[in-house]
């Protein structure tokens, strides 16, 4: 396999491609007709899948430096460029994002009843703003695409949603612009002061981190708007309460791209971003505590209130925030276990939650409600939808031998070494997320199917069950198999601890000189 | 071949989940497949067991299936060993699940979730098995949560009753509270070796922990913490009552001879971790001790028979965690095993029971409850052979000489006797097994007495419904009936001749905390006297029984006056369930909606926060605009501020 | 020299004129005041002239013709807004607010 | 080095004053053309179109001078030449253009049948461009002049409205007050140094170490409040939302675009060039105008329900953000204001063509909840406006964005990082009025059935809306070139430190000497 990518030279060019076919695609849609659009979206969300689907094998998962990398003078004067790349922190998040793409637009096929052409065009150029937060490596592009996605998002959200959308949007919007505004500003101190020092005004991830050390004093402040930002987007308690609205008023694809790939960029950010570029102040006691704490009331916290919550959409958002604390809880132990941890977490939080959310809009779709009261028993009358959602929920919750286990025992597992009392505490969380999964399922699925109106409930039409069929795959094979995931993270992650630890550049240790890409970049100018 | 013992059940799981989608009818299908797997899977265990008794070998047999999750220092496979603990229990699980399989075709056989039945019956036993045969403590962990979740299933198989369901979720929470202290464990245990492999950890154990020291305490009591969610034991024991909302084969498969007896396995399994833990290992004879009478307690004044197994059950298992509390490893395995074989019985006598009972009741349409003693009585007459193998396993828990119960509890009484010369504590203990030990022959002959004697109760028209259970539900009860009384010769005491085999079978797994476990051992004087007490005490309770219940002057249930008093309390349960209830379950409810969702999340972060800032941005941009009047004089006097500012600015 | 009494009426002159502005409410009036102000500032600009060179004399001429372009630009405002509402007085002008 | 102009002869002042030439020529020609051609309608096109050849050819004007990179032989007397003239003439100009392009179909439909409406926005451009070509204090005070006499009428032009009137009154009674203060700061600067020249003013306070003189301090101070009111910064913002309410659309487009940016231009090369080495003096008070200025535009706009009003006091916001680029005092910052005024002068024309289409009558009652529905209705319409709010709001992917961005990176690089977070803090507020603009077009229904229906743009109108936002677009996108037309246009805004110490100085240059 990787023979054959390697003579149609696929390392070249993936990357261009997968960032440009959605946007092509959106085009086509937009001008086609309505009543197609979705299967052309359809179509051009599976040619994106395929096409980045090589990036598994084409991956050399015995380095840590960025691959496949793409360069473009964008802003020269300024030192911006498009440049992008991955390592093994990102290329889960971006196979993760072109999975789940296919499934949500097959998710939306019937959800989505006015207005597909813009509709479908909005979630492909979605698709390219949210690959492009991953696979950045440029600063000023990176917060380009991390602003930017807001907009579709905002539009799903806005014109397609639930009663109360404005009202979720605008609360949406201005709570990440008002992070991630901070963030611009953190951006260009970084610049100005490495600049300053080095001589070389650029704004390129790599010649940033590999400056790091030049911050001194700043590197406080600087660390608290890109936390800011990223908490925020996580969300971390107590920044989370755009979450629940969001997630309750966007249709279902919009709750399922939410909660599965767009919550992942803030955990994304502290592992690209925020840890790395301020090690000594990540790894300050007092932050260390405040952020290891707040982590840890956002897993108790989030299991707690998702117990009370009438509204299933909302409980799982709530479970989100929940899951993300141990993703917080994993990078901040900085251990390899608890960053794969912490990795693998984000996929399955992405694959569960995602399922989840698509299982709220099937059951809104055939009684428009999403209150637990207006079910029960309904596990009888559609015994399919019952299974999955009882795997799905039991992945939710950790249960061995699905996804959501392998995640949280690494986490808990790497984190205990360091934070053995917060650990512990977190640990309770997997009771917590026992109670609140069982009781919406009981709720939902058993007890007297007394509501006559559930009883002509329709079970899995074949087309939801192409949407389930894969994550159902997925739950089980990462719970099983998970080695090859943590085998391709596995070295980026080691450099990333080493490098925070060490409080070495990565790079300068990992390889040898010649190899190193800023030189070859240097080359180009 | 051991992984053929594993994968068939859960091939068995998979047919039968596919055919309860598209071919719900076909239970024939069903019941082949359904047995045949466990048939199937107990004969290659069998020929496994066999293998590894003719083997020479000096450490445990492990079958390496792949890399599960390696990171870094942290390799954990999947992978399975088979040493002469999990044969042991391999042979409880696949012998004893087969014939629950088997008397399960009978007592569900017009269920109409046939299909659904015996897949998740098979995939408990895929788990069971992946749990006993885990080479490692995560790959144990997955057989110890997916048997939880089969008994979870299972307990709400009839989900369609709330009350059923919210059972199956209890039992779920209860067991997760003790897995949290099982996922500790693992924690502590990996940072202290840096290895989860079995075989590794108890090879590092004794360099890496201190004897007695409080590293080694916590991780044991963690681990013990997962026991008693597991096995339950006070406080985490309410679930299992509950429990018994599942079918009755269910009761005896996974409430009584196989899951819940995981947390007994699981310390002999870490026995050398507890061996090292003394303080531990007495906390686990204590709690076992405890229950077993406070479980004994409660199973004298209930009505249902079900339940009363089942504080049977957890007595029993207080028994189990005594023998290795104290450290007599082989003691506990023999009594699980003892124990899987009678009460199995005594709960597929109950099932066949309760299947009769339902059958005459569902036939007139009554109301009344088929699992009610109070309307049972005299049954001998309609189903002689369940009376009859029933009597058998009673006689065998209530530890009648000759019986399995006999041998296997009173060897464990005996040793926590003896180690009542090191330290005083342990004659409590052994004071309160005795007494427990007399509560249960008394409660079991109660039973007996209730359902099988005196005159019928059941009504009329019920009456003429009685009849003998098929041949598929009376066999297995058969079989385990043999099994219940010869079960002691597998672990005779030392004063009988063939002492000791099970003791000298499970050598090589529990040699390794040999060194740290004090000398305790009986003068065969004290052993026999010890054998005679325990006779005694059998007796007492059953001949009391006898003397004090009146069968005959029962009323049925519907006539029953109330109970007052401490018949009451020990009829509901010391009203654990209530204080529960009150304590934790209500308070914590109470604090998530009121002060985590209400006051908290959209009072203080969204309300006043969020919304305030959003709020007085509007409230300031109001008040700027009140000084936007149109009139041309308010626009020069803020004018002339304005300037004063600003000179004032350059000038400072 | 009387550089800095002349400095000192100029701005007395155009603390005056400011004070007009605030305090009438006359559109003719407050117009006229402005005027002052200007004049005000033209008489800085002369005496400062006398020591500094010609561009402030020269500044002098500029302001003045600026006024008058001022001065005729504002009374057809001032005449087109009477039309209007028949009133000069501004506190009655305040259609637009908020 | 490009063509070399000796300002000092007939000739070299020619080529130097070209492009105001060449308007002026054509403002001259317009005015007789309206002698004989005013009343109908078609007169009124006719004077229109002329106008747009008028000022295309000026814009060709001014490029040939730039092309030839057009310096002034030695140091410039009176008028400038330099990038930044040249760069900002052109935003003017281009304003000016759209502003006519808008007119076109608006003066039609709100029957404004009086020539002279083109003619002052003719005179007001070259007021313009005499603003930010004066290189003395003289001529800047002239071009302001023009530009606001001419303005002052432009509000009230409307005859029929009381609210033209009224709006004109007001603007012009402020205006002549402001006036005041203005030259009152001129006459103390000019007292403290002894020149209104700009590059010798500097000269003179490094030589003569006026760095703290009272005279000069209080000069700058009045000098700053004039351009605080004209160019709207709180608290001498009390006229704009009045005034941008009263006058007619495209007129107000004018007013918050280029009249704007052109009080920015005098203060930035003022700032940077003459008072660039003496920052420490007026920075901190511009400081606080910027950060109330930007917070009090903010959170008033919030308040507002009306499209129009919003607007202008979403205008005042941005002043506040370009002042920002003020306080840096430094060649950036004059790069970022080119750029900012570039992007500000397109969105502007942009967002106030959609309101004049949307609305009628001066579009004074069209409220924000009007639009809804916009989008199902005239999508293309919808689009163009939410591109525009965005690009307000300063949304990556739009010019806006790059500008803001600009701005942030002179303010940060002059280490105002302080002023750079309440720069963000108040765009976080923004987002609080912009974005219901876009929510009621996208996601909410029109109101009625027929809503919208003579919502169409028409025209020059439709090209100036679809223009604006294309490019707004395209600059978000790449920008690249456009900074560095600004960046290469404000390089040499700075008085190089040679020459600040080699420069002659007057036998008896300032007061502060004696």
């Amino acid at each position: 396999m990787s023979g054959f990518l390697a003579s149609i030279g696929y390392g070249q060019w993936v990357l261009e491609a997968i960032m440009i076919v959605p946007l092509l695609g959106a085009l086509i849609v937009m001008m086609g007709p309505s009543a197609q659009a979705k299967k052309i979206a359809l179509g051009v969300a599976l040619v994106e899948f395929v096409l980045s689907l090589g990036l598994w094998w084409a991956f050399d998962q015995g380095t840590a430096l960025m691959q496949f990398e793409v360069y473009h003078e964008w802003i020269p004067a300024w030192g911006i460029a498009y440049h992008l790349g991955i390592d093994g922190i990102s290329l889960f998040m971006v196979l993760l994002t072109t999975f789940m793409m296919p499934l949500t637009i097959l998710g939306s096929w019937n959800y989505i009843k006015e207005r597909e052409g813009p509709f479908y065009a909005l979630m492909l150029v979605l698709t390219t703003g949210m690959l492009g937060v991953f696979v950045a490596l440029d600063m000023f592009l990176f917060y380009v695409f991390w602003e930017i996605m807001l907009i579709p998002m905002y539009f799903i959200i806005g014109v397609w949603g639930g009663a109360r959308r404005i009202y979720a949007t605008i609360k949406f919007f201005v709570f990440t612009f008002f992070g991630s505004l901070l963030m611009l500003v953190a951006i260009l101190v970084m610049y100005y002061v490495v600049g300053r020092e080095t001589g070389e005004y650029s704004f390129s991830y790599r010649h940033l981190l590999n400056n790091t050390q030049y911050l001194g004093q700043w590197a406080f402040w600087l660390f608290g708007a890109f936390f800011l930002a990223f908490a925020i987007k996580v969300p971390m308690f107590p920044f989370h309460t755009w979450l629940p609205d969001a997630h309750v008023e966007a249709p279902t694809p919009g709750s399922v791209i939410l909660a599965g790939i767009l919550l992942k960029m803030g955990a994304y950010g502290f592992l690209r971003f925020a840890v790395p570029f301020f090690p000594h102040v990540a790894l300050d006691p007092t932050v260390a505590t405040i952020v290891v704490t707040l982590a840890v009331v956002g897993i108790i916290y989030g299991a707690l209130v998702a117990l009370v919550q009438p509204d299933f959409k909302k409980l799982i958002a709530y479970s989100s925030v929940s899951h993300l604390g141990f993703v917080m809880l994993g990078i901040w132990a900085l251990t390899l276990q608890s960053i794969q941890g912490a990795i693998v977490i984000m996929i399955n939080h992405g694959i569960s939650t995602g399922a989840l959310f698509f299982m709220a809009g099937m059951m809104y779709e055939r009684r428009h409600t999403r209150e637990i009261a207006d079910f029960g028993g309904i596990a009888r009358v559609v015994p399919a939808f019952a299974a999955v959602l009882t795997l799905v929920a039991l992945s939710s919750i950790g249960l061995p031998g699905t996804n959501g286990f392998v995640g949280e025992f690494l986490v808990l597992i790497g984190s205990f070494s360091q934070y053995p009392v917060a650990t512990a505490i977190a640990t309770t969380g997997v009771i917590f997320a026992a109670m609140y999964i069982l009781l919406a399922l009981q709720r939902i699925l058993f007890g007297k199917l007394d509501n006559p109106a559930n009883k002509k409930m329709q079970d899995l039409s074949i087309r939801e069950l192409f949407v389930l069929g894969p994550l159902v795959v997925c739950i089980v094979w990462i719970g099983l198999y998970p080695a090859p995931i943590l085998r391709r993270v596995e070295v980026s992650a080691q450099a990333l601890v080493t490098q925070v630890r060490g409080q070495l550049p990565v790079q300068a240790k990992a390889i040898p000189e010649e190899q190193q890409p800023l030189g070859k970049f240097g080359d180009d100018k | 071949m051991i992984w053929l013992a594993v994968l068939l059940p859960f091939l068995g799981f998979l047919v039968n989940g596919w055919l309860s989608f598209f071919r719900p009818d076909a239970k024939r299908a069903v019941s082949v497949i359904g047995v045949g797997v466990l048939v199937a899977s107990f004969i290659s265990a069998l020929a496994g067991v066999v293998g590894l008794a003719g083997a020479v070998h000096d450490a445990p047999y492990i079958v390496h299936m792949w890399s599960w999750m390696p990171v870094g220092e942290l390799q954990v496979d999947l992978a399975f060993q088979v040493d002469e603990l999990s044969a042991v229990m391999l042979m409880v699980v696949t012998g004893v699940g087969a014939l629950i399989h088997v008397f399960s075709v009978g007592y569900m056989r017009e269920d109409r979730s046939y299909p659904r039945y015996f897949a998740y019956l098979n995939l408990f036993v895929f788990f069971m098995l992946v749990l006993i045969l885990g080479a490692n403590f995560p790959v144990l962990f997955i057989g110890w949560e997916g048997v939880g979740l089969c008994s979870y299933l299972l307990i709400g198989f009839w989900f369609d009753d709330e009350a059923k369901a919210t059972a199956g979720k209890k039992a779920f929470i209860m067991n997760r509270i003790g897995d949290f202290g099982l996922l500790l464990a693992m924690f502590m245990i990996f940072r202290a070796v840096g290895s989860l492999d079995f075989l590794e950890v108890f090879d590092a154990a004794p360099a890496a922990f201190v004897t007695n020291g409080p590293e080694i305490t916590l991780i044991t009591l963690l681990l013990f913490l997962g026991c008693i969610g597991k096995s339950a034991q006070i406080p985490l024991y309410t679930w299992l009552p509950d429990a018994m909302a599942g079918p009755t084969p269910v009761s005896a498969l996974i409430h009584a001879a196989t899951m819940v007896t995981a947390g007994v396995y699981l310390i002999a399994r870490t026995n050398i971790l507890f061996a090292m833990a003394p303080v531990s290992g007495a906390v686990v004879a204590l709690v076992g001790a405890v229950t077993a009478l406070f479980a004994a307690t409660i199973a004298l004044k209930q009505w249902d028979i079900k339940k009363v197994l089942a504080y049977s059950t957890v007595s029993q298992l207080g028994f189990m965690f005594v023998a290795v509390g104290v450290g007599a490893y082989a003691a506990g395995i023999f009594h699980l095993v003892t124990h899987a074989f009678f009460k199995a019985l005594l709960f597929l006598g109950a099932g066949s029971v309760i299947h009769v009972m339902h059958h005459a009741y569902h036939h007139t349409h009554s109301g009344e409850d088929a699992q009610d003693m109070r309307n049972m009585g005299g049954l001998r007459k309609f189903m002689p052979w369940t009376a009859a193998v029933m009597w058998v396993a009673t006689l065998a828990i209530a530890g009648v000489p000759g019986l399995s119960g006999f041998f296997s509890k009173d060897q464990i009484l005996a040793e926590a006797f003896a180690r009542g010369q090191g330290a005083f504590l342990f004659y409590v203990i052994w004071a309160l097994g005795a007494v427990a030990a007399l509560l249960t022959a008394f409660y079991m002959t109660r039973l007996m007495l209730y359902t099988f004697h005196g005159p019928n109760r059941t009504g009329e028209a019920e009456a003429k419904q009685l009849h003998e259970a098929p041949w598929v539900m009376t066999g297995p009860l058969v079989v385990l009936a043999a099994g219940s009384a010869l079960g002691g010769f597998l672990n005779l005491p030392h004063v009988l001749p063939g002492a000791g085999w099970l003791e000298h079978w499970l050598k090589p797994v529990t040699e390794g905390s040999v060194p740290y476990l004090s000398e305790a051992h009986l003068s065969a004087g004290l052993e026999w006297r010890l054998m005679g007490l325990a006779t005694l005490i059998a007796a007492a309770g059953m001949i009391a029984a006898w003397y004090f219940l009146k069968p005959d002057r029962l009323g049925a249930a519907k006539a029953a006056p109330a109970e007052a008093g401490v018949q009451r309390v020990l009829l509901n349960n010391y009203y654990v369930d209530e204080l529960y209830n009150t304590l934790i379950v209500r308070p914590t409810d109470w604090v998530s909606r009121k002060v985590l969702w209400r006051i908290i999340d959209m009072g203080a972060i969204d309300g006043a926060v969020v919304h305030g800032a959003a709020k007085v941005s509007r409230l300031l941009g109001w008040i700027g605009t009140r000084f936007q009047t149109g009139n041309l004089g308010t626009y020069v006097v803020l004018f002339v501020i304005g300037v004063l500012f600003v000179l004032s600015a350059v000038a400072g | 020299m009387l550089l800095g009494p002349a400095l000192g009426v100029s701005a007395i002159l155009f603390s005056i004129g400011v004070l007009g502005v605030l305090i009438r409410r006359n559109a003719i009036i407050i117009f006229m005041c402005v005027e002052l102000m200007l004049n005000a500032v033209n008489l800085s600009f002369v005496a400062l002239a006398q020591q500094l060179g010609t561009d402030g004399q020269v500044f002098v001429f500029f302001v003045m013709t600026v006024a008058a372009a001022e001065a005729a630009v504002g009374f057809a405002i001032i005449i087109a807004i009477y039309r209007h509402k028949e009133t000069l007085d501004l506190q009655n002008l305040n259609l637009l607010r908020g | 080095m490009g063509m070399v102009v000796n300002l000092a002869t007939p000739a070299g002042l020619f080529w130097g004053m070209l492009p105001e030439i060449v308007l002026t020529g054509w403002a001259l020609a317009l005015m007789l053309v309206a002698g004989w051609r005013h009343g109908g309608e078609e007169d009124q096109r006719f004077a229109g179109q002329l106008a747009l050849a008028a000022l295309v050819s000026t814009l060709f004007a001014l490029w040939w001078l730039w092309a030839k990179d057009a310096r002034p032989d030695g140091i410039a007397l009176m008028i400038a030449l330099d990038g930044f003239r040249y760069a900002s003439s052109t935003i003017f100009l281009l304003g000016a253009i759209m502003t006519v392009m808008l007119s076109l179909g608006y003066v039609r439909r709100e029957r404004i049948h009086t020539p002279e409406y083109y003619l002052l926005i003719l005179f007001a451009t070259i007021g313009m461009m005499v603003m930010s070509a004066a290189a003395d204090l003289i001529v800047l005070f002239l071009g302001l002049e023009i530009m606001s006499i001419c303005v002052y009428v432009l509000t009230g032009i409307n005859r029929r409205s009381v609210f033209g009137a009224e709006a004109a009154l007001k603007y012009f009674l402020l205006g002549a007050f402001a006036s005041g203060f203005l030259i009152y700061g001129i006459a103390l600067i000019y007292g403290a140094t002894g020149t209104t020249n700009l590059t010798l003013i500097a000269v003179s306070i490094t030589n003569l170490g006026l760095q703290s003189n009272g005279m000069l301090m209080a000069g700058i101070g009045l000098l700053i409040i004039g351009f605080a009111f004209k160019v709207g910064a709180v608290p001498f913002h009390m006229w704009t939302p009045d005034v941008y309410e009263g006058a007619p659309t495209p007129i107000t487009a004018f007013m918050a675009a280029a009249v704007k940016a052109a009080a920015f231009a005098a203060l930035m090369r003022i700032m940077v060039h003459s008072l660039g080495e003496s920052i420490g003096t007026w920075q901190n008070a511009v400081w606080w105008l910027a950060v109330v200025t930007m917070l009090g535009g903010n959170l008033m706009a919030l308040a507002q329900r009306r499209l129009k009003r919003m607007l202008a006091y979403s205008s005042i916001a941005h002043a506040g953000y370009l002042l920002t680029a003020v306080v840096s005092g430094t060649e950036t910052g004059a790069a970022a204001y080119l750029f900012y005024a570039f992007a500000y002068t397109l969105v502007t024309l942009g967002a106030f063509g959609v309101l004049a289409v949307v609305g009628r009558n001066g579009e004074r009652d069209v409220r924000i909840d009007d639009l809804a529905g916009l989008a199902a209705k005239r999508p293309w319409l919808a689009f163009a406006m939410a591109v525009f709010m965005l690009s307000l709001l300063g949304f990556p992917g739009t010019a806006g964005f790059m500008a803001k961005w600009y701005v942030l990176m002179s303010a940060i690089e002059a280490d105002q990082w302080k002023l750079g977070i309440i720069l963000v803090l108040a765009s976080v507020v923004s987002a609080g009025y912009y974005l219901p603009v876009v929510m009621e077009m996208y996601m909410n229904q029109p109101i009625t059935e027929e809503a919208h229906q003579e919502s169409v743009a028409v025209g020059a109108g439709r090209w100036v809306i679809g223009a604006t936002a294309a490019l707004l677009l395209l600059i978000g996108f790449f920008p690249g070139r456009l900074m560095d037309v600004s960046r290469s246009s404000s390089d040499d805004l700075k008085p190089s430190a040679a020459f600040t110490l080699n420069a002659p100085t007057g036998p008896d240059a300032g007061m502060a000497s004696r």
